[in-house]
């Protein structure tokens, strides 16, 4: 009897420590799991490193590649230095008179041609009454104190528009005069940087006015572009156009001063409360 | 009928185009001597940059610019210039828009004080011109309602 | 004959543009189409004007050389006749006069009957 | 009704045929048209008015009385288009 | 003047003429009204009256054409004749 | 400055105008009283002008400064001057009356409707005064536009009425434009003077026959004369009464004015009578419009509609003293000018105040009106009579001159027509007077309620234009003969 019990108890215990001995070995197999996955885990994070690293250089190379826009930047930097050092006010609004009143005073002397005391007294009163109401129509989006600056980069513009012109028409006609005709028209849709109604405008009207292209449609900064074929699509796509309007509006990729401007007023505020 | 145009492309480019209309509008009326042209063409130009304005920014933002009482204001304007020149020459003995009596005060020959006399009913003339186009334009396309319902 | 009628083929236009316009203005029944015909009926009496004015041989009626020839004698056959010109700008400001206070009109009909047919309106009174 | 105003408008334009017949030719340098007033206009327009455009010496100097009575037909047009649809926003004139 | 100009003009003219009566659709026949003071002024520019012809253009073409569009879109379109 | 005198009628009204909507903006009432002293002043420059004109002949006047081929002129001779003090005395007596009436119909337009009101009247003074087509036509344009406006804002049905005379004024007009564009290419010449020089060589040429033809229809197309008055009804019966009470007088008036400048100025006398005889043609169409205006106002139950026909029918006796084309005939016409326009003026005046009290222009709700307005229905009275042709009111002569000249012509048909006529005239005012006056006999319940109808005369802004003009009548009637040898006699053309 008590032999039996014994054994009984033996066996017993054997169990039991069969169970544990089992039930350590699942432990020590999800634990080997989670040591997997915790390796797993940082080969992910060095990856990330190695991505973020990689992000680093590709901006830098983008800075030093798309140097047009560094000018910009620069200008912007130091006119936020002055908007936050002095908290002064910009004279935007004289500014903009200023530059309407030549441009369009320039408009007067082509069309008339005239150059007598009497007819040039008469321009200039015609050029500051127009200029004094419509100021704020011909500038109206455009940021502060930068007007001077978009004029001269436009001007530079247009000679380049006019190059994209001659070619895109030359492109045509051996489109149209190669005996397959190999057209292929279909319509783009891309989102553009821009960010100003102007300046949508201008892209809008230099890729109508450029042969085999037409703006359909701008719908909340996405373009619908009728175009001829592939390649013209590609050329599209590869943005030069978009990038030399962004340079003359100064957009994308940059700070504004507007915000600046924005901030620095509260900026105006904080220390006062300090 | 009138509000506010949703195109995008419509908007810029008419805002940048208006102050080069008017300055060529100006241009028609100040050399209405020399070349085709003259204060009603000018006017009528004038009016029409007005109607450009009121056809895409809607009749609220117009206002700004330009409102219903210096359109009466300018309309009576031009004609009283017209006619008070008129009555300046009637003033200086001469007859009703004898500009040549003009000279007397311009103190420049009669001849030329005959085209300043003309320069100045063309201009007289254009602002009339320029507001009574401005205004048909206004009540016909607003058409009988009063101007706040249009004011979406 | 043929001769004759090329001779004048302006004037034989107008009187065609001429009739048009009076057909629309008496005998179409839409007010709009009224305005219209109106309108081509005026402008034919304008080109008839400026067909007057016409001078084989002229140019413009603007001075050349306004400054530098004070002493040159200018021929009157070498420009055109201004005066149709004049009066017809005061024809076309009074055209558009016209069109004017004829819309603002039509647009009181319209507010009033909701149509722009001359019997239905006609109906609609009675 | 159609064919009367149809006759209407055939009549007038007979007449002017009829009135057509005894023109003298388009562009006639020699018609009295040219001959007898707008002559002064175009010899004299520089030395009594100094305005080479004789449209606009005629228009606002020769015929100068005309040109306002034109005015007065603009903004006699504009005043009834505004006595006509205009309303009044409410309250104040 | 060329007379061969001019008469391909006049022809224009009257078909444009002939075109605004007889259209149902307002709209369109209020475009061609304006294609019809177009050429009309076309016509005179060519026989030497520009004054008139510059006027033409801005007031006929122009604000006329745009009171009657305005005053289409304020009524109605169609039209029975 | 008296010899600024024709320049000053005519600009005075102009440049008050254009100041009258900035008038508005400040202060509505202030209007009133500005055209008021707007055609005070011109109506005295007019009789300065008819004053300097009795005294020392025709006045040229030279716009500009210019001489007449070339520039614009202002002739004033007896009959343009006669017009003129005509046409201004109306229309200063219509704005005096026009207050209330414009008031109570228009309230919240009484600027606007003012300026395009002395708009008007300039128009009408510019056409008499000119003597020029050209600038007969740009003034015609003014009036007509103003006249467009002002019939449009009537009631109902009114745009549409206006609509018709839109377009029938604008062929009118055209035509007109075109006769004055056939006359000077046959001439050159814009100036009524030199074209009266220049023509007679001109006679036989096939634009001149047509240039006449298109002259007369346009100006008979803008006076209503009876083939092509078809606007006219509708226009006049609908438009506000003030507006009528100026229209109805004045339009056919001044029209009746261009067509005799035309027929007798421009061209000579003899080329309406012998060379392109038209003149027959004429007196014989205006005894139709006679004789149709009067019948059409027997079948008419509003007042204001029956008014309307009759002055169809006054438009007749104007053309058939121009028709007959002699002396009487021509004083008939020109006498005839002044007193229906006194006459029509005081017609729709009264019926505007009838409006303006009881709201109603059907004759036959008229009862008792005489107690009501006992003053106004007076002066319905006297003109009455005078339209019908009674002996101490001034209708009497001229109907008596245009008969003479009828006779004189032999035309005894046309005489007869015109004794016709004031049969019908008598017919047609017996009716309402018997309404207004006659109470109803069987009615001896309602008997009770007309002797309480209390005297509610129309205001005194209306009624002393009425009283005056109605005196106007009577006095005319009674001074005709002096006014026949001052004036009309020389306004004659003299080789009648």
């Amino acid at each position: 009897m008590e032999v039996t019990l014994l054994i009984q108890a033996t066996d017993d215990s054997f169990r039991i420590l069969e169970d544990a001995r089992n039930q350590a070995k699942g432990l020590l197999d999800s634990a080997r799991i989670l040591e997997d996955a915790r390796e797993q885990a940082k080969g992910l994070l060095d990856s990330a490193r190695i991505l973020e690293d990689a992000r680093e250089q590709a901006k830098g190379l983008l800075d030093s590649t798309v140097g047009v826009t560094s000018e910009t930047r620069q200008m912007e930097k130091q006119k936020i230095q002055t908007i936050f050092q002095g908290v002064q006010e910009t004279k935007s609004g004289f500014q903009n008179f200023i530059v309407t009143f030549s441009l369009l005073f320039v408009f007067w002397i082509l069309l008339s041609g005239k150059f007598d005391m009497f007819h040039l007294t008469i321009g200039v009163i015609c050029s500051i009454v127009v200029a004094h109401l419509t100021h704020d129509l011909l500038f109206a989006n455009v940021r502060v104190g930068d007007t001077m600056v978009i004029v001269r980069r436009f001007i530079i513009y247009i000679p380049w528009l006019i190059y994209q012109i001659i070619r895109a028409n030359i492109y045509v006609a051996c489109l149209a005069l190669s005996p397959k005709m190999p057209i292929d028209p279909h319509v783009l849709r891309f989102r553009t940087k821009l960010e100003s109604d102007i300046s949508w405008v201008t892209l809008a009207n230099s890729i109508t006015l450029t042969p085999r292209t037409i703006t359909m449609d701008i719908k909340d900064g996405e373009f619908f572009v009728h175009a001829l074929d592939k390649r013209v699509a590609d050329d599209l796509h590869a943005g030069e156009m978009e990038d030399r309007v962004a340079h003359i509006f100064m957009e994308a990729d940059h700070i504004y001063i507007q915000d600046a401007l924005d901030v620095a007023r509260i900026y105006v505020e904080l220390r006062k409360w300090v | 009928m009138i509000r506010s145009s949703e195109d995008i492309i419509i908007r810029t480019v008419s805002r940048v185009l208006v102050p080069f209309i008017q300055l060529f509008a100006l241009y028609v009326i100040a050399h209405g001597h020399y070349s085709p042209g003259g204060g009603f063409q000018g006017g009528v130009i004038l009016g029409a940059s007005l109607v450009l304005l009121l056809i895409t920014y809607g009749p609220k933002e117009t206002r700004r610019h330009i409102s219903e009482k210096s359109v009466t204001v300018f309309s009576s304007l031009g004609v009283l210039i017209y006619s008070g020149i008129g009555v300046i020459c009637l003033l200086l003995l001469g007859n009703y828009l004898d500009y040549g009596k003009l000279s007397g005060i311009l103190h420049v020959a009669p001849a030329e004080a005959r085209a300043l006399g003309i320069l100045g009913i063309e201009i007289g003339v254009g602002f009339t011109v320029m507001a009574i186009m401005f205004s048909i334009f206004f009540d016909i396309s607003s058409g009988g309602k009063p101007p706040e319902d249009e004011k979406e | 004959m043929i001769d004759f009628i090329v001779s004048k083929y302006n004037y034989w236009i107008y009187i065609i543009l001429m009739m048009i316009g009076f057909y629309a203005m008496i005998g179409k029944r839409n007010l709009i189409k009224k305005i219209i015909g109106m309108n081509i009926f005026q402008t034919a009496v304008i080109l008839f004007y400026v067909s007057i004015g016409c001078k084989k041989g002229g140019t413009l009626p603007i001075l050349e050389h306004a400054h530098g020839h004070a002493g040159q004698v200018i021929q009157a056959s070498s420009y055109i006749n201004p005066l149709p010109h004049v009066l017809m700008l005061t024809a076309i400001v009074v055209m558009v006069s016209t069109l004017g206070v004829a819309i603002a009109i039509v647009i009181m009909i319209y507010l009033k009957y909701n149509t722009l047919e001359e019997d239905e309106i006609l109906k609609a009174i009675k | 009704m159609r064919i009367l105003n149809l006759i209407v408008v055939v009549i007038t334009g007979a007449i002017l045929i009829y009135g057509t017949m005894d023109m003298p030719g388009w562009g006639n340098p020699g018609s009295p048209a040219s001959l007898h007033v707008s002559p002064r206009y175009i010899t004299k327009t520089l030395e009594e008015t100094a305005t080479p455009n004789m449209v606009t010496s005629v228009l606002a100097d020769y015929r100068a009385y005309d040109t306002l009575g034109e005015t007065v037909v603009i903004f006699t047009a504009g005043m009834a288009c505004i006595l006509l649809l205009r309303k009044r926003r409410n309250g104040h004139d | 003047m060329i007379p061969a100009f001019d008469f391909v003009i006049l022809i224009f003219v009257v078909i444009c003429a002939i075109a605004a009566i007889t259209v149902k659709d307002l709209l369109s026949a209020v475009m061609i009204l304006g294609a019809y003071s177009f050429f009309m002024c076309l016509m005179w520019a060519e026989m030497g009256a520009v004054d008139v012809a510059f006027t033409e253009a801005s007031v006929s073409a122009g604000i006329g054409t745009v009171l009657l569009i305005a005053a289409v879109y304020r009524t109605t379109r169609r039209s029975r004749d | 400055m008296i010899e600024q005198a024709p320049v000053l009628i005519v600009v005075i009204p102009l440049i008050f105008a254009f100041i009258t909507p900035l008038i508005g903006w400040g202060k509505k009432e202030l209007c009133y009283p500005w055209i008021i002293l707007a055609l005070t002043l011109s109506t005295f420059c007019s009789v300065i002008t008819l004053l300097t004109v009795i005294n020392t002949g025709v006045i040229h006047y030279h716009l500009g400064g210019w001489l007449p081929p070339w520039g614009i002129e202002y002739v004033v001779d007896y009959l343009s001057a006669f017009v003129l003090v005509i046409v201004s005395f109306i229309s200063l007596t219509v704005a005096v009356y026009s207050k209330k009436s414009v008031e109570q119909e228009l309230p919240e337009k009484i600027t606007y409707f003012y300026t395009i009101f002395l708009l008007q009247i300039t128009g009408f003074l510019g056409i008499v005064v000119t003597g020029d087509l050209f600038n007969l036509f740009v003034f015609l344009e003014i009036a007509s536009l103003a006249g467009y406006a002002l019939i449009a804002v009537g009631e109902e049905g009114a745009p549409m009425a206006s609509f018709r005379y839109v377009i029938m004024g604008t062929i009118g007009a055209s035509f007109y434009l075109l006769g004055v564009g056939y006359l000077y290419m046959a001439t050159g010449s814009l100036n009524m003077a030199d074209l009266a020089s220049l023509l007679p060589d001109l006679y036989g040429s096939r634009v001149v026959l047509v240039a006449f033809t298109f002259l007369i229809v346009g100006v008979a197309i803008k006076m209503a004369l009876f083939p092509l008055h078809g606007w006219l009804p509708d226009a006049y019966e609908k438009a506000p009464s003030s507006v009528s009470a100026l229209l109805a007088p004045l339009m056919t008036k001044v029209a009746a004015y261009v067509m005799i400048r035309i027929m007798f100025t421009v061209f000579r006398p003899y080329f309406s009578i012998e060379v392109f005889p038209i003149t027959t043609t004429l007196s014989w169409i205006a005894a139709a419009a006679i004789l149709y205006g009067a019948l059409m106002a027997l079948a008419q139950t509003d007042l204001k509609k029956m008014l309307v026909y009759i002055l169809i029918s006054e438009v007749g006796y104007l053309v058939l003293g121009i028709g007959l084309a002699n002396k009487n005939g021509l004083t008939g016409t020109i006498l005839h000018i002044l007193n229906d326009a006194f006459m029509m003026v005081a017609l729709f005046m009264i019926v505007g105040a009838i409006v303006y009290r009881c709201g109603t222009r059907e004759i036959s709700q008229f009862r008792n009106l005489h107690r009501k307005m006992p003053f106004t229905m007076a002066a319905f009275v006297i003109v009455g009579l005078s339209v019908v042709g009674i002996p101490p009111t001034c209708g009497f002569f001229s109907k008596w001159y245009l008969i003479l000249g009828a006779i004189d012509a032999s035309q005894w048909v046309l005489a007869g027509v015109l004794m016709l006529s004031s049969l019908l005239n008598a017919i047609l005012f017996f009716r309402v007077i018997e309404y207004a006056y006659i109470e109803p006999r069987n009615e001896h319940d309602s008997g009770g309620e007309s002797l309480v109808v209390t005297s509610e005369e129309a205001p005194l802004s209306m009624l002393i234009p009425i009283i005056s003009v109605t005196a106007g009548v009577v006095l005319l009637g009674l001074v005709s003969g002096r006014i026949i040898s001052t004036v009309i006699q020389f306004a004659v053309p003299a080789c009648f």
